[in-house]
């Protein structure tokens, strides 16, 4: 028989002003087991746990229920506190009397009723609960980050620089992501690439870290501390090595009608390319969908070209395989399609872009060397009209719910950056609301309206009309004026919501991150970690967590770094030791348990089996507990019931059904 | 049959809740001070996978009047595949329950995320309804001859 | 708890109309796309204010009922499916339901066609209600 | 029967088996039993006819175990329960020398009580090339019934006359399917739920817990049962109003759900006559409707439907939707 401490906490008046707790405590004294039982203000406070401590020693416990907040949020907190008391931590367990009950029911008989039932369905585990003993696996001390993004290059340089070895996957032929595409930066407006580029040359001269361009993550296995990767080099037919980076083969190329990424598809490229200039590697590949020699067979000008002699068209895919204690998810944005936005009319006029598009047009490396100029005829405009939360906040089925965060500040950026170069054109930003929270944000927009007059008007737009001298018919409403304006515009710029690269579903699938409906990686808590996944050894950085600036972006990202670091500085984790375990004498050897594992952690071996009137050699189950993450689907499939699950056991969940409903 | 005072049928309902999508879900629920009635009572597994037909059989069997597998979303599993099992076992154990005259409304499988509070909240209202218009269950608990 | 007048009519508005007001994050879109915003008294985005607030009566006088053409611009737009159109169409309804008849006969029709109602309306009104 | 018993003698002689499974004459002329032949002369009290419904693939799981190969006598639909249990790694196919022996449909013998056929002393024409009618010696005199009108419920939906796995043949087979397999189980969900649960309280009330269906049926091969390990808290016995009880049987198909190949010996040996099969064949119905057609042991290397998913799979509301729907 167990003795069992049941501590029933207040939580302040979290829990105690809808649970009677003294009520608690008496009721569950005369539970099976349960040799002493008393309430605390605070049990997770110094003093609260020192009670438990105290209790553990002078009572001789073997078992410890807290009626206090989720096990999801405590648990630890009071495991740590019975190991230091000197009793194994699996013999602790939490009823959850505040989230699943005291925040929840108003009726304070009922809630009490149910906090008492949840105490007794926890005490009837712990009666079995048995000391489990937490096993030990090597961390491989080397990072991967997916993404060679700002949030990806910040994150690989952390880690790098406190010592550890780091693997960049970037998926484009060069790292730099988002950032490079953008021209200038708010609210300082400092180039962009300006203090991007040395941070993509210091990423890739550091002696710690590895950048695998223009490669794809293919297959992951493994677990925190030692994850399995198998990453995709595809074939970029220029031979790293040899490449000087002269840029002879892109000029001479022939084919150069391909539509430029980089540049949005504003202008086109060659179908050997670097994405832009201060490109890390500066090393070009070759578009195999466009390439000539690829599609006819015949060309092969690059290659006669090249001095280095570093066009290799029969280069093909690599994988690669690497071993990593932690993987950091860097993936980033992409802008939505605007095909549901017709009343925009983008699809209809070349004169009404995205600010991504705007960015690269203001840009002197862009499509129009920087000068602002339509893309239909060229000719500079005079009127621009800017239209915000277009498929941001939307509750319908066309756009994203969460705002994106960013548009207020760049459009009040793009805004500012036009009329201070191009005084005589008339700029119009339509919004809902400005959104400038952020140290010398607003002031920043403020200055828009102020020194640079920029016409911001509360309201929408309703539709967009090409007409046909090329001007562009905006109607929209003035909610402040209650009047409807229509107005000629020359170029109309979209503040299009952003969205997680489309690729994360695929790669949360491999790491078995949790993922929202909005495809943004999920934190294991919302406020107090926010920069690690619910899978441990995945950690989140940048835009892959939630839409974010700059600034913003590189805290985190060094902040996932720092999490990282604080992983692989350990020589070894502890592993869960709620992992299944097979009954010998039951197994009937039968494989089921094994079609079901999904981490291949059950194999089969031949051994012999003793007990009473047994002694044969048997085909058994095997777990390989450092394999095993404890999910349990074995335990469904196995027909004898001979594998069951540490720490949530058969017996131990049916005990706590049968308390549930006794 | 349990009842309170004025007479209304209080059901007795299990919920089993994955620990990394539903149990969270049920958190949120919590922190959102989303309420739903007390006759629910949730057990934590760690996921929907875990869950034996043999739990379910023994909640109604022990009285039970409804019994709700809550798991991460179809694509979702912490552990890749779980739910995709309990999918499957489930839907054949709640047929085999509706084909020996249990109503069917007594068993259900919801997919909660640990950002749906509010779907929780609404799930367990929603179910504590539809086994309060089903009534006290008699029918697992007497398969075999009780009277 | 019983429902003064006007918070019946209201919820009878949200029920004809299937729509609801509270998920307005009032940005205008309705009034930018509305072709007879200038027409009217009270405009599109107002009038799902007039919703939240109970003040049908004052909706119900308005000009604006017989202005809106139907055409749904509002309701294909409106970032946060709210669907001010739909809650006109309501409005118009209920007032016509008030007057007493809630149904015609086709052949009733062009004897009671009154010539400020636009033929828009009339068009959009068949295709909803045909069956 | 003859050139069976020199085929299996022979085998014997040869030293290509070291014994042979088979069935051996009953007290009665209608209850063959199941029987290990370890020498050629035991085998002149072997016995295959109409009435050896026995499956013997469970058997040979101890069989494997055991020195030398032993000769099984399978029939077509024995077959298939043979092949799950080398698919669970149960049996050594090594072991085992299959003869897969030809089936016409197997007898019932409450059927020709029913017709009023007692006091039986003999039985003609029930051999595998007999008559199309058997014949009784009874007490009360000489009575006959034809075979078809003769043959166990499950023969009515064979499954079909291959043989799913064997070393060599004897004899013709007989597909007797002449309804469809899903009927009875179309019936009961034809039924309002009120109706089905009576009919299945009714049914279960007879059980009287002797586990013959556990111990015949090939899938239930467990080593220990869930029933008699106490992790589940089911064991306990002398409780008339315990778990199991009431659970048994609907545990024990779920059990056996994309294992059992609907052999049907639950229901044969069942001696209160609980159609038992009604529970396995429920799930097979479900199976094959929900996630593609499955036949239990058809192909040894088949993913069974619950250790198998895919994304699209439906949802468990489905059931409530069609039951309701």
């Amino acid at each position: 028989m167990q003795r069992i401490g049941v501590f029933v906490c207040h939580c302040g008046t979290n829990i105690a002003a809808t649970v009677d707790v003294k009520k608690v405590v008496e009721l569950v004294r005369f539970e099976p087991g349960v040799v002493h039982a008393e309430d605390y203000p605070y049990m997770c406070s110094e003093v609260g746990q020192q009670k438990i401590a105290e209790a553990i020693k002078e009572k001789q416990l073997t078992g410890v229920v807290v009626c206090s907040c989720s096990p999801r949020m405590h648990e630890a907190t009071f495991r740590n506190c019975a190991e230091k008391a000197g009793l194994n931590p699996y013999m602790v367990e939490v009823a959850n009397i505040r989230e699943h009950c005291s925040w929840i029911h108003k009726d304070m008989e009922e809630a009490t009723k149910k906090a008492v039932i949840l105490a007794r369905a926890a005490i009837a585990k712990v009666n079995l609960n048995t000391p489990l003993q937490a096993g030990e696996s090597p961390v491989v001390k080397r990072a991967l980050v997916i993404g060679g993004g700002i949030a990806g290059i910040q994150t690989a340089i952390d880690i790098a620089e406190a010592g550890y070895k780091v693997d960049i996957v970037e998926k484009t032929p060069s790292i730099g992501g988002r950032m490079s595409q953008l021209d200038k930066t708010f609210p300082t407006l400092d180039c962009s690439s300006c203090i991007l580029t040395p941070k993509m040359v210091e990423v890739s001269t550091h002696p710690n870290i590895t950048i695998h361009t223009y490669s794809e993550v293919d297959k992951v296995s493994g677990f925190v501390g030692n994850f399995t990767v198998d990453i995709k080099k595809k074939a970029r037919s220029v031979d790293l090595d040899k490449c000087t980076g002269c840029g002879v083969c892109q000029q001479k190329c022939p084919m150069k009608k391909v539509p430029n990424e980089f540049n949005r598809e504003l202008n086109t490229r060659s179908a050997i390319y670097t994405p832009f200039a201060q490109a890390v590697p500066n090393v070009p590949v070759i578009d195999r969908e466009h390439c000539l020699m690829f599609k006819t067979g015949k060309c092969g000008v690059c290659s006669k070209v090249c001095q280095a002699g570093a066009v290799d068209y029969e280069q093909q895919d690599e994988i690669i395989t690497e071993k990593y204690g932690a993987i950091v998810v860097a993936t980033g944005f992409d802008i939505i399609k605007l095909d549901k936005y017709d009343e925009y009319a983008y699809s209809q006029s070349p004169d009404v872009i995205t600010s991504l598009e705007l960015e690269r047009i203001m840009n002197a490396a862009g499509p129009t060397n920087g000068h602002l100029e339509r893309m239909s005829d060229h000719k500079p405009p005079k009127n621009m009209v800017f239209i915000q939360c277009v498929g941001s906040r939307c509750a319908d089925h066309r756009g994203k719910s969460y705002c994106s965060k960013i548009c207020c500040m760049y459009t009040a950026k793009h805004a500012m950056l036009i009329r201070d170069k191009y005084p005589d054109v008339n700029v119009t930003v339509f919004y809902i609301d400005v959104r400038t929270p952020g140290k010398n944000f607003d002031e920043f927009y403020r200055r828009a309206v102020e020194q640079y007059h920029v016409n911001y008007i509360k309201g929408q737009v309703g539709k967009v009309a090409p007409q046909p001298d090329g001007s562009l018919l905006v109607q929209g409403v003035d909610l402040i004026d209650n009047k409807q304006i229509v107005m000629n515009a020359d170029m109309v710029v979209l503040a299009a919501a952003i969205e997680p690269n489309p690729d994360i579903r695929k790669i949360a699938t491999m790491l078995t991150a949790s993922i929202d409906t909005n495809n943004f990686l999920t934190e294991a808590h919302a406020k107090l970690r926010p920069v690690e996944s619910p899978t441990a050894g995945i950690f989140l950085s940048g835009v892959t967590q939630g839409p974010k600036d700059i600034p913003e972006t590189v805290s985190q990202a060094g902040a996932a770094a720092v999490k990282v670091i604080g992983l692989l500085a350990k020589d070894k984790l502890k592993t869960n030791p709620c992992t299944a375990k097979c009954d010998v004498m039951m197994c009937n050897g039968c494989s089921t348990c094994a079609n079901v594992c999904p981490y291949g952690a059950i194999t089969y071996e031949d051994q012999e089996v003793r007990g009473p009137g047994v002694r044969e050699v048997r085909r058994v189950a095997q777990v390989n507990v450092a394999l095993c993450q404890g999910c349990g689907a074995c335990t469904g499939a196995c027909p004898s019931g001979a594998m069951d699950l540490q720490g949530f056991s058969n017996r131990q969940l049916i005990s706590e059904v049968d308390a549930i409903c006794r | 049959m349990p009842m309170t005072e004025n007479g209304e049928f209080r059901p007795l309902i299990v919920a089993f809740c994955c620990n990394w999508c539903s149990y969270a879900g049920a958190d949120l629920a919590g922190s959102s001070r989303l309420s739903y009635p007390a006759d629910v009572k949730i057990i934590r597994v760690p996921c929907s996978g875990r869950v034996n037909p043999m739990f379910i059989l023994r909640a109604f069997e022990r009285g039970a009047d409804g019994v709700i597998i809550c798991g991460c979303h179809p694509g979702d599993c912490h552990y890749t595949s779980g739910n995709y099992f309990a999918r499957r076992r489930m839907t054949l154990l709640f047929s085999m329950l509706d084909y020996i005259g249990v109503e069917n409304g007594r068993t259900r499988v919801e997919w909660v995320s640990a950002a749906e509070g509010a779907k929780f909240s609404a799930t367990m209202n929603e179910f504590v309804e539809k086994i309060k218009s089903l009534g006290e269950n008699v029918r697992l608990g007497d398969l075999r001859c009780k009277d | 708890m019983s429902l003064t007048m006007a918070e019946k009519q209201a919820e009878q508005i949200r029920q004809i109309s299937g729509s609801d007001p509270y998920k307005c994050m009032k940005c205008g879109k309705c009034s930018a796309s509305c072709p007879s915003f200038n027409e009217m008294d009270i405009k599109p985005h107002q009038f799902v204010s007039y919703v939240v607030n109970d003040n049908i009566e004052a909706l119900a006088e308005s000009k604006s009922l017989w202005k809106c053409l139907g055409c749904f611009a509002c309701v294909e737009r409106c970032p946060r499916d709210v669907q001010p159109g739909r809650v006109v169409d309501a409005a118009r309804q209920l007032v016509e339901r008030q007057r007493g008849g809630d149904h015609l006969h086709a052949e009733d029709i062009p004897a009671l066609l009154d010539d400020d109602v636009p033929q828009q309306l009339l068009v959009s009104a068949f295709r909803r209600y045909r069956r | 029967m003859q050139g069976l018993i020199d085929r299996l003698s022979a085998l014997l002689s040869d030293g290509t088996v070291a014994r042979v499974l088979g069935w051996k004459k009953g007290d009665m002329p209608y209850n063959p039993e199941p029987h290990m032949f370890e020498t050629a002369e035991s085998l002149k009290d072997f016995v295959y006819d109409g009435f050896c419904g026995a499956n013997l693939s469970k058997m040979m799981i101890e069989a494997s175990k055991l020195e030398g190969k032993t000769a099984v006598c399978l029939k077509p639909c024995d077959s298939y329960s043979f092949n799950q249990l080398i698919r669970e790694h149960r049996v050594d196919r090594e072991n085992a020398y299959i003869i897969g022996v030809g089936c016409r449909g197997k007898l019932d013998i409450d059927k020709a009580r029913a017709n009023g056929i007692k006091g039986i002393e003999e039985v003609s024409g029930t051999e595998l090339d007999g008559p199309d009618s058997v014949s009784f010696k009874t007490i009360y005199g000489d009575k006959e019934m034809s075979y078809s009108d003769l043959l166990l419920g499950r023969c009515h939906v064979c499954k079909g006359k291959e043989h799913m796995i064997y070393d060599e043949l004897w004899g013709e087979s007989k597909d007797t399917a002449d309804s469809e397999r899903f009927d009875e189980v179309k019936a009961l969900e034809a039924m309002s739920p009120a109706e089905r649960f009576e009919f299945f309280k009714k049914e279960l009330s007879k059980c009287i817990r002797c586990n013959a269906c556990r111990n015949v049926c090939p899938a239930c091969s467990c080593r220990k049962c869930a029933f008699d390990n106490n992790n589940f808290d089911s064991q306990q016995k002398a409780n008339v109003d315990s778990f199991e009880e009431k659970m048994f049987h609907i545990i024990r198909a779920f059990h056996v759900a994309g294992r059992c190949t609907d052999c049907g010996e639950c229901s044969r040996v069942c001696p209160e006559g609980i159609p038992l099969h009604l529970f396995n064949r429920k799930f097979i119905k479900d199976i094959d409707e929900l996630y593609g057609e499955f036949q239990a042991g058809k192909d040894p290397e088949a993913q069974s439907p619950l250790t198998d998913y895919t994304f699209e799979d439906c949802e468990p509301g489905i059931v409530a939707e069609r039951s309701n729907g």
